[in-house]
């Protein structure tokens, strides 16, 4: 699936967008998964109270299944208007 | 209903007028147009904003039409803009247009509260002493359980 | 700040455009406009407003000053016509700006409950039917107890 | 002093202002006093719930003293906006 980064996330992480094959079962096992990877992404996933993250363009809940989903972004909360 | 998500700077003053234009049966507009505020002491050089394509579209649409839908709004108008801006210049606007002007102010306030919060646009500061990403406010959260 | 009371028409587009123009310490700008709704089944041919000369101008000169005060705006506009409009003419504009767009929209619908129960303005329908004073409506007086 | 009209007062009691001496000590003397001239002030200011007052161009109540005003003004609710 395409993995999606804005914002600070994406600059800690160090780029807008990757491909991931990974089997994780919710949106929080594969933020286990990518964590565990390299410490950039540890450090922009160390405390997800202050992320959000979108399923196919929808915001959902880090418990949210990942089964089927195409897309995922990580994001801070959002500042528009 | 219009959503319109774009780099370049809009008309707002055309936009308000053709938005009010040739309603007869709409007896208040309400509209609202958020612009970059400088920093004290005139720090601010840029503001950019950054969103998610794709995604920004379909989260204005559908505050948009939840608005429309609540408020029967005879029409509704979003503009946002993305990239680099300077003080002073438009970053985005709403627009209502009601029967009776409770509707149209509480449509409005919705549109600005909602897209705040749930619209994918994160605002940086590029400033003398540097950049930096703007932090959402606890009050922005808070300011969607009224509605 | 400024009150402009005049029979003419206004360019509410040119107005919304020079008012929020220019302000790189203001965030939010919001616009109200009143607009003559046509009754149902097109049946209003002009809505005619009376006013008392002298008086409307101080009331809503206080208005607009006690806004300001309150929401520490930036600035206050406030247009009013008065004389025979047809459908879908603009009767009015208010304008405010304010760093942020709490105080923006509060000034606002501030400006207009004030504005339509205590400025000397009076609404006569001249319609197929014949022709008929406007009622005030007990939910405009009620408004007032919210400020 | 000079006494303005507005609305249907104005219409009911058929012009928009005119020069009245009076002793009247407060707006209700004041309105007592025209309702016993003519029927038509009577219908005008049968409901003062109905209407409002201004000394010179200030809302006020129909209890207040007329000393010193100069211009008084009687209308319906205002409907502006």
């Amino acid at each position: 699936m395409d993995v999606l980064y804005f914002a600070w996330v994406r600059e800690r992480i160090g780029l807008p967008k990757e491909r991931v094959d990974s089997e994780a079962a919710t949106v929080a096992d594969l933020v286990a998964e990518l964590s565990a990877r390299e410490d950039r992404y540890a450090a922009a996933f160390a405390d997800l109270s202050a992320l959000r993250v979108a399923l196919d363009q929808e915001l959902v809940d880090f418990d949210a299944p990942l089964a089927g989903a195409r897309e995922v972004a990580f994001f801070p909360p959002m500042t528009g208007g | 209903m219009r959503v319109v998500v774009q780099q370049e700077p809009f008309d707002f003053g055309a936009e308000a007028a053709r938005f009010a234009d040739g309603r007869h049966d709409m007896g208040a507009v309400v509209t609202f147009t958020g612009i970059v505020r400088d920093l004290a002491g005139g720090d601010l050089d840029a503001m950019e904003i950054e969103h998610y394509p794709g995604m920004t579209e379909k989260a204005l649409t559908a505050i948009a039409e939840e608005a429309v839908a609540r408020w029967s709004l005879g029409d509704a108008l979003v503009i946002h803009r993305y990239g680099r801006m300077a003080p002073g210049e438009r970053i985005m606007m709403v627009a209502t247009a009601a029967p009776h002007r409770k509707d149209a102010f509480a449509a409005a306030e919705f549109l600005m509260d909602y897209l705040k919060s749930r619209a994918p646009f994160w605002k940086k500061e590029h400033g003398r002493a540097g950049a930096g990403w703007v932090a959402a406010k606890d009050e922005d959260e808070a300011a969607l359980t009224r509605w």
